[in-house]
């Protein structure tokens, strides 16, 4: 490999009001190398990216790009540098259409003067092929899911001619297929010697794809490493600066025999979305939800939870019916759910770390009970420290955090609830390795508390170590059911793919 | 595969049409023509639907619908612009003191009208965006300052008495019709002038900025999320600027429009125009949370506004008060037809949409 | 016509009491005298009325009665009303125009901002000296009306064009209180803290002189007497007020025009000639009557307290 | 509970910059003329008596409307309508006071009705058209701006039918206390807006009320999903706003002592708005502030009592008020703002250094 070095950062120090973000942080960039960028969350990562581009501006340090002392003042500039980025919370918009999401800024015109509308929707639908996304491209991007949202500004950032391509956290909405084909698309960019900065959470694509490591922790470069040279669970002491054995001693909750039904979903569905889905789930239970993108999963929970109205079938709690035409009566069933799009449904940006984990608990308590913000503020701190959200105090804004943490931050709001029925979707996107464990053993804690678990996930072996059954559901209806023990991850590919024999390929 | 491409594009196109930020317009569309069609069954016999009083929602609102076209734009990227009126009539007032009083060359009054309407609106733009200041506030003050300027100038009206600028006010085309092989000019006197010509232009120019240009792309970006806009590389800044100058413009043409149309200036002119204009766009389809707007909506939004009081003056007994109430009650009503319209049309669209992708 | 008339009136709005009892009175009279009546409110604003203009254009009316917001910005209109041969019957308020000559219109009926200025600056005068202190140093302030309306413009300047020529009197204070009850009422709080000494205040309608009676009461003096109150309209409240003695005098503007008006339109029909421009009479009103209000002195005031009963707005 | 009162959390704030320039404007008035700020006691009427006591006075109807506009505005909608509701409340009040009087406007010193039910039909009307807003708006999802267009327009005509277009008088004692009348030496308006005040405050800060209206307003999706009936506090907002604008329509109608329902609130919406604003609620909804607010207006009315007291030329006075805006409005810029708490830090960083190096 030439060792060219197209990108070096030195001594870069970021302060925010209460956190220093960056601490002497040094980064370097070969062209022609996939670099992964790791820590966990709230370590510095996307503050690192977002002063490369110039979103937020360096209050010490340097950075040499191409041999030449720049000062990023825009994403603008940036781009016109050479650097394209996508970053971290989907940043497109849901008002223009796909082709558009992908082109605009850089339009291509007909005649000098007028846009190119044909050569751009044709181009778009060119280029997610390669991405093997088939869809509509003259349609509004909000018309579409996260996943394909992801990876049409994906297909964005490759598109611009660069000589960097950042890559921040690209793979947390993208199932198996997908992360495999934006791989292919890196392995070539990588050929034709662009550098590629890459940030994840998934130590396995980390090794799969990069060529060097480098790890951010509270703010601070703990070193660079080559893939080659490094094990994985050298990496995650790296990270998390302990060992971490407990990540593979999570113990799968075990279902009394006398346990009794907690939900019963009868063929609940909307005819245009999801068809009939019908289960139970007993006391205690964790059921995990499996399938690709696109595969209803999320549907399915907003029904159970009353976001979206069913329009047939039956939801019936400890046995008994009940109707749940909105979140509130679910939540006064002792449901809780925590949404998958955390920026759209999740978190309340300008409230508080203690506003926000308080919402829920004050929302089923009603407005004339209020809790005194001594309450607010135990019951935050009680959770700050309980899920180890990475903030200076309650009062941070919610908008402020890190995207993990804000992850964190919605969990303890439904915890705080002390719910029956636990509905999870997509829990652990975003989240680092210790984090994501320690999701992952709270959710299990709570099950042998008797709380009984929906947990939706795109990635199986997770599902497979925690579920006592899967549920696989393709084509917005539900595939097949597998004991969770006993199953493999070939298993569940099966039911998924047990479809293309009927022709289809997504 | 290649079946499937096909299969995409045939959607596509009825996706296009069938688009749900389409319908909106659409909904317009429909509420006006019924409107006029209720205009023409009640007040037919006198005159509601003679060419003349097709041609007067043009002459009578051109420099509303002129004002509308930029207002359209600037609602697009999620702001608001209250002092077009304002300085619409300032322009107004440059135009009269600058020529009757001072004896300046009318037009050099117009190219001096241009050169502050465009930098106070580039000014707005500037703090709105650097500063932060929200748009109600920023053209509010922008607003008050236009008038106060605007009555310290003259605190009487002027009127214009200049043979150039009275030809062009005077410029008018007759709707003639052929009798017994001679062409006369049709009863009641139709025509369309000077101000019909530079609204229709304004408009196909809005429509053509926003549609097929870089910038007018921009503006739907920054409006969808600015924030976005802004990590996508986008000029965010450049863009707002440009719109609230390109508005500015616009409101300085509506000024020379009305000029045009009353030959005077006065302090007090086209009072609370601008709250006339915002209606005209939103109730076109255009959101105020920015991101969603078309100049054909904004185009039948003026149409829409403008046969409100044709309609309450062919009723000609209204008392002020009843007035008042029937607009209320009509606007009540266009809003009402439209939002069933489209919320019926998003119910439908929801399933029809789903039938489709769901071979995807 | 044979059949019934249609008379068209394109009325500014309805922005206080004085423009209802026009509306009114102009309305019945019309509908009194068995014509069809096609009537707009222009709710303030210009292009209203230029569109009601031209829409009576298009209906084909027989008669347009016609009051204007503004001096100026009607020929355009007025050229077509003119053009389409409909006759037209101007109250109130008399527009500028660039015409040749005076044939856009048929008849003019309405009052003299002007003089009305001129009529409360000479009774200001004029009452001072029946008092005998008539070479006093007088400090008079004064609550505008809408500024740039016309009754402002008119009224201030009436009233300026006089009273310089007796330095003794001196305005020491102006403001527009936008012809409300309200904002004169606020104006006034401030004029009597901000100024020394205040004899005489001078609002430009009634509804704002109302108002500053209660700013003054507030303040502890007595309206009417500690300072002298003069408005303008002669509206029914002001002569209750003068006859409560809180209130000195009101120079009257009638909007009775009614009548005038289908004595013009009856006229032309029956195909007589008659002056153009016609003032309505008016009168000024204070509380014992006797006070001269013209230049030459001829006319003198009358006492409000004989003339309250028949008021009716 | 961690209540910061440290520097940079004051500078920060932006009702601290609204002090400022609220204090600025009266230094000015200080420079000029010192009389601006006597209070005396006069004797006649019970009350303090000075233009400070006017500012706070004349400055209830706007700061009443506006408490009600924060929670509309913290929601991300705006109210159009308030300034006909003033009116419509004065035209109901005082229809249902002098019901006898059907053509001739005298004043008299009686009411027909029993006051009690004079405030209880006028609010209770007002507060209804509140409830139309909120439901075109909540409901029917209506943009606001639009939604309330409507009885903006409308909302004076039917004030018109009311009382058919005339204005009528009283001079009925109890009516004019609520104006005219004072308690503890204030002005009787003073008093009542500082009750609306303490229970706006009590309403949004003792129940979590406030913290809803908030989440609606930041992200009202998310707020669905937590549970939160987000329509029903839509609703709520506008209904109180309808209310509110009902008592400073009384008021209103209280001090000139006649229903005016041409002039009655007219550009009331605006000044509510700009009261808002200026007190630090963004339009774009989210964290409110009633202090704030409160603040806001008085910068108006201090704004206005100064042209009045300055003699400042008519002509000139909407120039004027658009410079004191935008003056207050750039202190107020964020950027700005965060422009000069940089400058004090980096200034203090370089004092401490130096009295180190
Ligand atoms: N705009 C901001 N204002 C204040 N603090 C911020 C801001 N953005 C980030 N921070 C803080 O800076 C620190 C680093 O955040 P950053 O987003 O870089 O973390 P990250 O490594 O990307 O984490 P994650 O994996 O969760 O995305 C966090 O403590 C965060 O709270
Ligand atoms: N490949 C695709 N082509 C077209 N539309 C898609 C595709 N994938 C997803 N969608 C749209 O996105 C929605 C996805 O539904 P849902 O969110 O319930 O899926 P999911 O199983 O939760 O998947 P995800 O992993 O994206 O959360 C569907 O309504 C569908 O319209
Ligand atoms: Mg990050
Ligand atoms: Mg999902």
């Amino acid at each position: 490999m030439p060792d060219k070095r197209i990108l070096e950062m030195k001594g870069i120090e970021i302060q925010f009001p209460g956190v220093k973000a960056l601490d002497k942080v040094d980064f370097d960039l070969i062209a022609g190398e996939v670099h992964a960028l790791l820590g966990e969350n709230g370590a510095g990562k996307s503050t690192l990216i977002k002063c490369l581009t110039g979103v937020h501006h360096m209050d010490a340090g340097k950075i040499i790009y191409d041999g030449k002392e720049i000062t990023p003042t825009s994403p603008q500039a940036a781009i016109n540098m050479g650097i394209s980025t996508v970053f971290q919370e989907i940043n497109l918009c849901q008002n223009l259409t796909v082709a558009e999401n992908i082109f605009v800024g850089r339009l291509p015109m007909k005649r000098r003067h007028r846009i190119d509308w044909k050569g751009i929707n044709n181009r778009a639908s060119e280029l997610l092929k390669r991405f093997n996304i088939h869809i509509d491209v003259t349609r509004p991007l909000d018309y579409f899911s996260t996943g394909i949202q992801q990876m049409v500004s994906i297909a964005r950032a490759v598109d611009i001619k660069a000589k960097i391509l950042i890559l921040d956290e690209p793979t947390s909405s993208l199932d198996e297929n997908e992360v495999e084909r934006l791989f292919d698309v890196v392995r070539e960019l990588k050929k034709s010697g662009m550098g590629i900065i890459f940030i994840t959470h998934f130590l396995d694509q980390a090794f799969v794809i990069s060529d060097r490591l480098t790890v951010l922790r509270n703010g601070r470069l703990v070193g660079d490493f080559y893939a080659r040279n490094i094990s994985k669970i050298e990496l995650v002491r790296q990270m998390i600066g302990k060992d971490m054995e407990q990540i593979f001693a999570l113990k799968r909750p075990t279902v009394a025999a006398d346990a009794t039904n907690m939900l019963d979903v009868e063929s609940l569905g909307i005819a245009s979305k999801v068809a009939d889905v019908s289960f139970t789930l007993k006391t205690g239970e964790l059921i995990g939800f499996a399938g690709l993108l696109g595969s209803g999963r999320t549907e399915t929970a907003e029904m159970i939870f009353g976001v979206t109205r069913a329009e047939h079938g039956t939801i019936k709690i400890h046995d008994r019916e009940v109707r749940i035409h909105s979140p509130l009566d679910a939540i006064n069933q002792q449901m809780a759910f925590c949404p998958e799009d955390r920026k759209r449904d999740g978190i309340i940006g300008d409230l508080s770390v203690r506003e926000n984990i308080s919402l829920v608990v004050q929302s089923r308590r009603g407005i004339f009970n209020p809790m005194s913000i001594k309450e607010q503020a135990e019951l935050a701190d009680q959770y700050i420290q309980l899920l180890g959200i990475a903030t200076p105090d309650a009062e941070k804004k919610v908008g402020e955090l890190s995207g993990g943490n804000q992850q964190k931050v919605i969990l303890a709001r439904w915890m705080a609830t002390q719910p029956d029925l636990l509905i999870l979707d997509e829990p652990t996107r975003g989240i680092d390795v210790g984090a994501k464990a320690e999701i992952q053993r709270l959710m299990l804690k709570m099950c042998a508390e008797g709380v009984s678990v929906i947990f939706i996930s795109s990635e199986l072996d997770e599902i497979l170590r925690c579920a006592n059954r899967v549920i696989v559901m393709r084509d917005r209806c539900k595939a097949g059911e597998l004991p969770g023990e006993s199953s493999r991850q070939e298993d569940i590919l099966h039911v998924i793919a047990e479809g293309t024999a009927t022709g289809e390929e997504a | 595969m290649d079946e499937r491409t096909m299969r995409i594009r045939r959607q596509s196109f009825l996706n296009r049409v069938l688009n749900p930020r389409y319908i909106m317009v659409y909904a317009t569309i429909g509420v006006f023509l019924l409107i006029y069609l209720f205009g023409a069954l009640m007040y037919g016999d006198i005159g509601f639907t003679t060419i003349r009083t097709f041609l007067n929602m043009f002459i009578d609102n051109a420099y509303f619908g002129i004002s509308a076209v930029g207002m359209t734009m600037v609602l697009i990227t999620g702001g608001i612009d209250l002092s077009v009126a304002a300085i619409a009539a300032l322009t107004g007032m440059f135009i009269a003191y600058g020529n009757t009083i001072l004896g300046i060359d009318p037009f050099l009054c117009i190219a001096f009208a241009m050169v502050i309407g465009i930098g106070m609106g580039a000014l707005m733009g500037a703090m709105i965006h650097y500063l932060n200041v929200p748009p109600f506030i920023t053209t509010l003050t922008g607003m008050f300052l236009a008038r106060g300027v605007c009555s310290m100038i003259s605190s009487e009206s002027v009127a214009i008495n200049n043979d150039a600028f009275n030809a062009l006010a005077g410029w008018k085309v007759n709707v003639m019709k052929l009798v017994d092989g001679v062409w006369v000019k049709v009863k009641p006197i139709a025509f369309i002038n000077l101000n019909v010509l530079l609204f229709l232009f304004v408009m196909l120019l809005g429509a053509y900025l926003l549609k097929s240009t870089k910038f007018g792309r921009n503006v739907y970006a920054v409006g969808g999320n600015e924030q976005s806009a802004k990590l996508m590389g986008l000029p965010v800044a450049r863009t707002k600027i440009l719109v609230y100058a390109f508005n500015g413009l616009c409101s300085v043409l509506m000024g020379v429009s009305y000029a045009l149309y009353v030959k005077s200036g006065w302090a007090l002119a086209l009072m609370g125009g601008e709250l006339d204009v915002i209606t005209m766009a939103v109730i076109g389809g255009t959101l105020l949370t920015g991101g969603v707007g078309y100049m054909l909506g904004t185009f039948f939004g003026v149409m829409l506004k403008s046969i409100i009081p044709a309609l309450i003056t062919f009723n000609g007994n209204l008392l002020s008060w009843w007035g008042k109430i029937a607009t209320g009650a009509l606007l009540l009503l266009f809003i009402g037809i439209q939002r069933i319209v489209v919320t019926y049309s998003a119910k439908r669209k929801g399933k029809a949409a789903d039938c489709v992708s769901k071979k995807t | 016509a044979q059949d019934t008339l249609t008379v068209a009136f394109s009325q500014i709005g309805q922005e206080s009491d004085w423009r209802t009892a026009n509306t009114d009175d102009v309305c019945k009279a019309i509908q009194d005298a068995g014509w069809n009546l096609v009537y707009d409110d222009a709710q303030q604003k210009q292009e209203n009325q230029v569109k009601a203009l031209r829409n009576f254009i298009t209906q084909g009316v027989d008669y347009i009665v016609f009051t204007a917001i503004v001096t100026t910005g009607w020929d355009e209109v007025l050229q077509e009303v003119k053009d389409s041969e409909i006759p037209l019957v101007l109250i109130d308020r008399f527009p500028q125009t660039s015409f040749a000559d005076d044939s856009w219109f048929t008849a003019f009926f309405g009052g003299d901002f002007v003089e009305e200025g001129a009529r409360a600056a000479r009774w200001i005068v004029n009452y001072y000296k029946s008092l005998g202190r008539g070479d006093e140093e007088v400090n008079i302030v004064r609550l505008e009306g809408t500024t740039t309306s016309d009754p402002q413009v008119g009224r201030s300047k009436g009233f300026d064009d006089v009273i310089v020529n007796y330095p003794n009197f001196k305005i020491v204070a102006s403001q527009t209180g936008n012809f409300t009850s309200a904002e004169g009422q606020a104006v006034m709080e401030s004029f009597l803290k901000s100024v020394d000494k205040i004899d005489v205040l001078w609002a430009e309608n009634d509804q704002m002189a109302l108002g500053a009676i209660e700013a003054i009461k507030a303040a502890g003096l007595q309206p009417g007497k500690d300072i002298i109150i003069v408005g303008c309209d002669g509206v029914k409240l002001a002569f209750e007020a003068i006859v409560n003695g809180e209130m000195n005098c009101t120079v009257e503007c009638t909007p009775l025009m009614g009548s005038r008006v289908v004595e013009v339109i009856t006229g032309l029909e029956a195909g007589e000639t008659f002056p153009k421009i016609v003032h309505p009479v008016e009168y000024v009103y204070d509380a014992n009557g006797g006070i001269a209000y013209t230049d030459d002195g001829t006319a003198l005031t009358r006492k409000a307290a004989d003339y309250i009963a028949e008021r009716l707005y | 509970m961690k209540w910061k009162f440290d520097s940079q959390h004051i500078l920060k704030s932006k009702i601290t910059w609204a002090v400022v320039a609220e204090l600025l404007i009266l230094l000015v008035c200080l420079i000029i003329r010192p009389e601006f700020f006597e209070i005396s006691y006069q004797e006649s009427t019970g009350m303090l008596y000075g233009s400070i006591i006017d500012i706070l006075n004349r400055s209830s109807e706007i700061t009443i409307i506006a408490l009600g506009m924060t929670l509309v505005i913290a929601l991300a909608g705006t109210d159009l309508s308030v300034g006909a509701v003033v009116a419509l409340s004065g035209a109901i009040g005082l229809k249902l006071m002098r019901w006898d009087m059907s053509e001739y406007p005298t004043a008299g010193n009686y009411s027909v009705t029993p006051l009690i039910w004079v405030f209880l039909v006028a609010l209770g009307i007002c507060f209804l058209f509140g409830c139309f807003n909120g439901l075109m708006v909540s409901r029917f999802g209506l943009q606001p701006i639009i939604a309330t267009l409507v009885l903006m327009v409308a909302g004076r005509g039917v004030a018109q039918i009311i009382t058919n277009g005339r204005q009528m008088t009283t001079n009925f004692a109890p009516f004019k206390f609520i104006s005219q009348g004072s308690v503890l030496f204030l002005p009787m308006p003073i008093i009542i807006t500082a009750v609306i005040f303490i229970l706006m405050v009590l309403l949004t800060r003792k129940t979590s009320f406030g913290m809803f209206v908030e989440a609606v307003g930041i992200n009202p999706r998310a707020s669905r999903v937590s549970g939160l009936r987000s329509s029903l506090i839509i609703f709520s907002a506008y209904a109180i706003t309808g209310l509110l604008a009902g008592i400073s329509g009384l008021i209103y109608a209280s001090r000139i002592g006649q229903n005016d329902s041409n002039n009655a609130g007219i550009n009331y919406e605006m000044d509510a708005i700009l009261a808002v604003v200026i007190g630090g609620t963004s339009m774009s909804g989210g964290k409110f502030s009633l202090a704030g607010t409160v603040m806001g207006s008085i910068i108006i009315r201090t704004i206005i009592t100064f042209v009045y007291y300055f003699g400042v030329a008519a002509e000139a006075i909407m120039a004027f008020k658009a410079l004191i805006v935008l003056v207050v409005i750039v202190l107020q810029a964020e950027p700005v703002r965060e422009f000069i708490s940089k400058r004090r830090k980096a200034r203090k960083t370089a004092i401490r250094g130096e009295l180190h190096g």
